[in-house]
């Protein structure tokens, strides 16, 4: 029976969750009553805006939804709309995308375990605190995220809203000779990606294991990004096409951010989903230094997100070399696309998680109904649900010290660098 | 020699004239350059601001003494602004000089009629010196100087001085009246008729907004002096002074190289229109 | 065309004199198909040339497409004149440094290496020595026009297809390559006839040992570069410039193109003789340093004309009379010629095909 | 010698993709120098620190979205002494003033609408309270960034150019989509300081930097968009939906994109 609550939530609505948030808690006694998590981000309707544009102006639209990992919208986008188009771009294509891909991978996990991470173990407000006490740590985590930056400037001519991705492939492609440009900078960053593992994996972590079901894309041939099934840690294992059949959005009263759930339950996505569902696929350099700081692929410790991230950050620049040295351009630069009505669905792996689309299209190529899922808003529940967990260890403390402890945890899920996290506004009401 | 180079040249004294108004005397760091320079009054410098800018400003001192280059600036924009904020001690550059100054030669002999508004008293003053110190070279002077408010008035001493010259008269106006103007109110043109002149033998410098420029040039050319007698010193869009940028294009002509000053015979088709 | 000593050079010994002239340690540029046009490319040798292209140029429009497959020089002249090789679109002149005991200038030195340039049209050359009049003829030299200048090498080629949109014939600047060139080429059904322009020239087909040209080969290139003339379309009348545009300002046609031009100044641009430049100062953000850095300008600009207080030329209307008054008009009383040189470019470059040679026609009627 | 303070910094966010803030944080070697030449008060992307006000130069990224965002704003307002808007929804109103364009029916898309407080159209920052400076782009660009930031801070008014992304494409010896390939590119009406990057990948601009001013000193955008939306129609074979699409983007919300697409609606 389809419930009338479920199709409402079908309606084209992106509730867009980076940006604002508050955290409001509610303590009986020794009980937690209420933790909600409220972000306050005024929604934006991206995906009301979609509806009558047309397919080709989509990856532009859509990078407007995140600055900070625009490439990911536009690589769910692109993907979503050329299996309905049944274009299958080439070896050349698909690598160079990737490439883009490790591009945001890089500047955006570089941004957060630098500068909206690590200060939390540094005992900083933010990275800046750090130009007079550890410059050279300052120095080697902005010039990481710009490894990433010229990546996506090279592929997509800016590192903010790329402009060169479109259906069918790139508007233009470089030469191998520009390519080969970005590799001694690449080398850099592959020695510092390692001394950023090993530098956060001697963090001191605070106790904390949760229960989690990840959930990541899955891929037979290489640890995912474009491509993949969905998987879980429950076993599930299905077509990204099947997304919402399995993982449902829900509205809550306190949030304009949909909430997800996978059969029912909080579900988690992001660098420590993928670790355990990919583990195997992780190239040789990440596997060694993953041994080498005693990390085990299935990370349960939320704060500990930060060298998982920082190996996929080795992952990423070791795997853009490969690619870079491997590369030949394709004969052309995107494929010739074929319009035809339909719908399209596909998921691809943002830094921050599994981002997924769909879009069904009409005869002449325009959109009338599109549905974006972030990940943010997928692990929306399930940071509630650690909130919960974490709490009852707190009871005894004062309030501006569970305010952090919370605003701390939230940050492990880099759930946006604007979101929640810095903003949060800490309501504790004892009753 | 590359004419885009540029040369510092330091603050020795900085008056303020009026608000927002300033005379800044500059003295070249280099000795070399210092010794080397040499200008016409009339000419003007391309000044620099470091990290703003570069603007033309007229050289106001006197041609007789290059050394020390006096610059009177009106803060009205970007570059200006900073440039008014900038005090003795302080470095800026100096390209220069360029253009064409005052006609003082063609003056040689004749009646000299200077007219001016506003700060367009500046760019002659270099000038009117040169003139009185060969006072005997040149027949009678008159300066007349139109202001809007009372208050903008530059130069007053200098002004009063140049009334004890022999055979000198200075007439001013202002738009409107004020407790301690003595002069006249209204505006400049209206000096004209206050004014013996022999249009025959005159020759006429003028410098000011545009508009007054070309009512004041219709005015004198009704009462029969010459069109190729009369000069105005013309404003545009600098960028490079040595007629190349092409921002300052008058007809055909560049107010860079082939003026500032410009005879207005030559420029009059062009003058209050856009090519 | 001035019958100059010509040479045959067969199709299969191209390649020769393009290495004969990279030996005296020039580089090569050469249009090479760039994005779906040409572009000066540096090559190594004549395999990178626009083989079996031509381009078809209209108002507002250009298209490579495929040419005579044995021939390099069907495609004519691209967005690019010789004017971005010596007048670059962007020149750093100075660098500032700011420190406690003042300002100190470095001037950027002006050098420039050796370049060859293949394939250069009769009006780049007659574009050319109008710019050299300009930039360093006059009373002040620019030092970097002069030093690029002086290391270039032109291998002119002599046109023998017009554009839709050439009307050099009716300035007198071409298809003939008549003189400011090292070489001329006229590419013909077999191979091509080369002279010489210079001494450097001379040097460079002597050294190639070539057979001089027949009457034949002489005979087919002069009809193909007449032909070439004749078939042009467009034309300007020049008689009666300068003084017709001066009388043409206030002209109600000015409203007319001010309704469809879009002040975006891709005709200046492309144009090979327009020459204004701005100075952008580029400070870092600690200000301890500065560059001050010449680029490229229009009269299309909103800030070409501004000076405080007052923007002389404020709207379209305004910039547009600017732009084709000085080109027809005052240039000449500035340079002695127009400052068009027929090459079309503003016409095939321009988003919306505004033509200057229609505007001309149009503002020269007696008001309507 | 006391030591003078140094001016106080604030960053602050309503409607955005955060990219604008994030230019900020990619300032990389400036970074260090902007941190060390003022005191950055509160920017909450970049530290938990944040300090009250009053800040001598506030940033403002976003658009004006929601009834809470217009008070914030002029509390915003009244505490910097300069303020900025940064990006394309601060000074036109950004991509999601697309909404100003339809009927948004928020009962029709929330389940349960009486949470979502939300205005009906998403305003630039200078319709609600005066801005010192505006600096265009989606996103804004850096090196703008560091000029506009270094101006301010050295007391001098910032200036841009306000001409054509042509212009730069052209210096940029690029080929010209729009004639060489018949493809739309706002390039001429657009302003410039991208660095006229889509003509640099092979495409269109589709105007992220806003209506190219054609007037000097700043004013109401001359932009001639009218004239390129019929060439676009006549030249480019593009139907008048088409055309609405084109100039009813990220900057649709601005004069004169607004009234060309406006017309075009009207007409198809
Ligand atoms: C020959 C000559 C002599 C002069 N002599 C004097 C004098 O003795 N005293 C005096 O006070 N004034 C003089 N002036 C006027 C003086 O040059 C101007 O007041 C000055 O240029 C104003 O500069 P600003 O930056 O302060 O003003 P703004 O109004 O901020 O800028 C005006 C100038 O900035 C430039 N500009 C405009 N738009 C832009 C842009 N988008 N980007 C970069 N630059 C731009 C233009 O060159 C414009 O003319 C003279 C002018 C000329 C031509
Ligand atoms: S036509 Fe315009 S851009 Fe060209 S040189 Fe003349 S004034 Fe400059
Ligand atoms: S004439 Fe054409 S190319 Fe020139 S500014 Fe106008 S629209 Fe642009
Ligand atoms: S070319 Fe246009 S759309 Fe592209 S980045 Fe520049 S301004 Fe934005």
């Amino acid at each position: 029976m389809a419930e009338p609550r479920t199709r409402k939530i079908k309606v084209d609505v992106l509730a867009r969750v980076e940006g604002e948030g508050a955290l409001d808690v509610t303590l009986a006694g020794d009980e937690v009553r209420d933790v909600h998590l409220r972000i306050f981000e005024p929604p934006r309707f991206f995906e009301t805006l979609l509806k009558g544009r047309h397919y080709t102006e989509v990856p532009d639209i859509v990078a407007r939804i995140c600055g900070i990992c625009p490439v990911a919208y536009q690589m769910s986008a692109v993907h979503a709309l050329e299996s309905l188009f049944d274009v299958d771009v080439g070896d050349s294509i698909r690598s160079l995308r990737r490439l883009l891909y490790c591009g945001e991978w890089i500047e955006s996990h570089a941004l957060h375990v630098y500068m909206l991470h690590a200060p939390d173990f540094l005992g900083v407000d933010g990275a800046l605190d750090l130009a007079a006490s550890e410059p050279e740590i300052l120095q080697r985590g902005l010039r990481l995220k710009k490894a990433g930056d010229i990546i996506l400037t090279l592929l997509g001519g800016r590192a903010v809203h790329p402009v060169s991705v479109c259906v069918g492939g790139f508007s233009r492609v470089p030469p191998v000779s520009e390519l080969r440009t970005l590799l001694e900078d690449l080398k850099w960053a592959r020695d510092a990606a390692l001394d950023t593992v090993r530098w956060v994996g001697g963090f001191d972590f605070p106790n904390l294991v949760q229960d989690y079901t990840f959930v990541a894309l899955q891929s037979e041939a290489e640890y995912p990004m474009n491509e993949g099934d969905v998987a879980a840690s429950n076993g599930l294992k299905a077509p990204a096409s099947l997304f919402e059949e399995h993982c449902e959005e829900h509205q809550e009263p306190h949030s304009t951010a949909l909430h997800s759930h996978l059969h029912g339950k909080p579900y988690l996505v992001g660098p420590q989903a993928r670790l355990c569902l990919n583990h195997q696929r992780l190239r040789p350099i990440v596997k060694q230094a993953m041994a080498d700081v005693g990390l085990n692929s299935s990370v349960t410790n939320p704060h500990q997100s930060i060298i998982v991230r920082s190996l996929e950050i080795l992952q990423a620049v070791d795997e853009a070399i490969e690619i870079i040295d491997a590369y030949e351009a394709p004969a052309v630069p995107a494929e010739h696309v074929v319009v035809k009505g339909g719908t399209g669905m596909a998921a691809t792996e943002a830094p921050r998680g599994l981002l997924y689309h769909r879009y069904r299209v009409n005869a002449e190529g325009l959109i009338e109904e599109a549905k974006i899922v972030p990940p943010t808003s997928q692990n929306q529940a399930r940071i509630e649900e650690d909130m919960r967990n974490l709490l009852p260890t707190l009871l005894d403390r004062e309030d501006g010290e569970i305010a952090f402890e919370c605003e701390r945890l939230i940050r492990c899920y880099d759930p946006c660098i604007s979101c929640a996290t810095h903003f949060l506004k800490l309501n504790i009401k004892r009753i | 020699m590359n004419p885009y180079a540029i040369h510092a040249a330091r603050i020795a004294e900085k008056i303020q004239e009026a608000p927002g108004i300033y005379t800044f005397r500059l003295l070249f760091e280099d000795e070399a350059v210092a010794s080397a320079f040499a200008f016409a009054g009339g000419q003007f410098n391309m000044l620099y601001v470091a990290g703003v800018g570069e603007i033309p400003i007229s050289i106001v001192s006197d041609p007789d003494r290059a050394r020390e280059l006096d610059h009177t600036i009106r803060v009205v924009g970007r570059v200006s602004e900073v440039m008014g904020n900038l005090q003795e001690g302080d470095t800026l550059g100096i390209r220069g000089p360029f253009g064409h100054g005052w006609p003082l030669d063609e003056a040689r002999g004749r009646d000299v009629l200077v007219v001016t508004g506003g700060l367009g008293c500046a760019p002659v003053a270099g000038a009117i010196e040169y003139i009185f110190r060969r006072r005997e070279q040149y027949g009678s002077v008159k300066i007349m100087h139109g202001v809007k408010k009372p208050r903008d008035l530059l130069f007053r001493e200098r002004f009063d001085a140049w009334r004890q010259h022999p055979d000198t008269e200075v007439l001013l106006a202002s738009d409107v009246a004020g407790r301690t103007w003595h002069y006249h109110i209204g505006v400049v043109t209206e000096l004209f008729d206050e004014v013996e002149m022999e249009p025959e033998r005159s020759i006429v410098m003028m410098c000011g907004p545009e508009v007054m420029m070309r009512l004041a040039a219709e005015h004198m050319g009704r009462r029969g002096v010459p069109r190729e007698r009369m000069y105005l010193s013309m404003e545009r869009n600098m960028q490079c002074g040595i007629g190349l940028c092409g921002h300052c294009q008058i007809g055909p002509y560049f107010a860079c190289k082939d003026g500032p000053v410009m005879r207005y015979d030559r420029i009059a088709p062009f003058l209050g229109r856009d090519v | 065309m001035t019958d100059r000593c010509a040479f045959k050079l067969p199709r299969d010994r191209f390649d020769d004199l393009l290495q004969a002239i990279r030996q005296r340690n020039y580089l090569l540029l050469a249009p090479v198909e760039r994005d779906g046009s040409v572009m000066w490319g540096e090559i190594e040798g004549s395999r990178e040339l626009a083989w079996g292209k031509a381009d078809s140029q209209a108002p507002g429009s250009y298209r490579l497409e495929a040419g005579h497959p044995e021939r390099c020089f069907e495609v004519t002249h691209g967005p690019q004149s010789l004017k971005s090789l010596t007048f670059s679109p962007r020149q750093k002149l100075v660098h500032v440094r700011c420190g406690d005991d003042g300002l100190t200038f470095d001037s950027e030195a002006a050098e420039s290496k050796p370049t060859a340039v293949i394939g250069v049209r009769a009006c780049d050359l007659a574009a050319l020595k109008m710019q050299e009049r300009i930039f360093i003829e006059g009373e002040y030299a620019d030092p970097y026009f002069k030093a690029r200048r002086e290391k270039l090498l032109l291998v002119a080629v002599n046109c023998t297809r017009a554009q839709p949109t050439c009307f050099c014939a009716s300035m007198g600047t071409g298809p003939a390559a008549e003189s400011g060139f090292d070489l001329v080429l006229t590419e013909l059904e077999e191979g091509f006839l080369v002279a010489a322009g210079s001494r450097t020239g001379e040097e460079i087909i002597a050294s190639l040992n070539l057979d001089a040209a027949g009457e034949p080969e002489q005979e087919e290139a002069r009809q193909a570069v007449e032909a070439c003339a004749a078939s042009q379309t467009r034309s300007i009348n020049t008689e009666q410039l300068p003084q017709a545009m001066y009388a043409a300002h206030d002209h109600p046609h000015w409203d007319d193109i001010a309704s469809r031009c879009l002040s975006c100044a891709n005709c200046t641009m492309v144009c090979p003789t327009c020459f204004c430049h701005a100075v952008e100062e580029v400070p870092t953000l600690s200000r301890d340093e500065s560059e001050r850095i010449r680029v490229w300008d229009s009269c299309f600009t909103p800030e070409h004309g501004y000076i405080h207080g007052k923007n002389m030329r404020p709207a379209t209307r305004e910039r547009y009379r600017m732009w084709l008054t000085h080109k027809l008009a005052a240039w000449i009383d500035q340079f002695g010629s127009s400052g068009c040189v027929g090459c079309g470019r503003c016409i095939t470059w321009c988003p919306v095909g505004i033509d200057l040679t229609a505007e001309v026609a149009a503002l020269l009627e007696k008001d309507a | 010698m006391s030591e003078v303070p140094k001016p106080r910094l604030a960053v602050f966010k309503f409607a955005s993709c955060d990219g604008c803030q994030l230019s900020v944080l990619s300032l990389e070697e400036d970074l260090l120098v902007l941190g060390g030449k003022v005191d950055i008060a509160y920017f909450p992307e970049a530290s938990s620190r944040m300090l009250d006000g009053p800040y001598d130069l506030g940033l403002v990224e976003g658009s004006v979205s929601t009834p809470e965002d217009v008070h914030r704003l002029s509390a915003v307002r009244e505490q910097c002494g300069k303020l900025v808007s940064i990006g394309a929804c601060a000074t036109s109103g950004g991509i999601q003033a697309l909404r100003n364009f339809i009927d948004l029916d928020v009962s029709a898309v929330y389940p349960s609408p009486e949470y979502i407080d939300t205005l009906s159209t998403s305003t630039p920052i200078s319709e609600h309270v005066d801005v010192d400076f505006e600096l265009w782009g989606c996103p804004i660009d850096k090196q703008q960034l560091a000029l506009v930031l270094g101006d301010l801070l050295a007391g001098v008014k910032p200036r841009l150019p306000g001409s054509s992304v042509c212009i730069e494409c052209k210096r940029r010896q690029r080929t010209c989509v729009l004639v060489a390939r018949g493809e739309a590119c706002l390039g001429p009406v657009t302003r410039t300081g991208c660095g006229a990057i889509c003509p640099g990948m092979s495409r269109g601009c589709y105007g992220c930097f806003g209506p190219a001013d054609a007037s000097f000193p700043p004013g109401r955008s001359q932009a001639n968009s009218d004239a390129l939306a019929l060439h676009f129609h006549e030249a480019l074979k593009m139907d008048a939906a088409d055309v609405v699409r084109h100039f009813r983007g990220i900057h649709g919300y601005m004069d004169p994109f607004k009234q060309t697409a406006a017309k075009w609606e009207d007409d198809g």
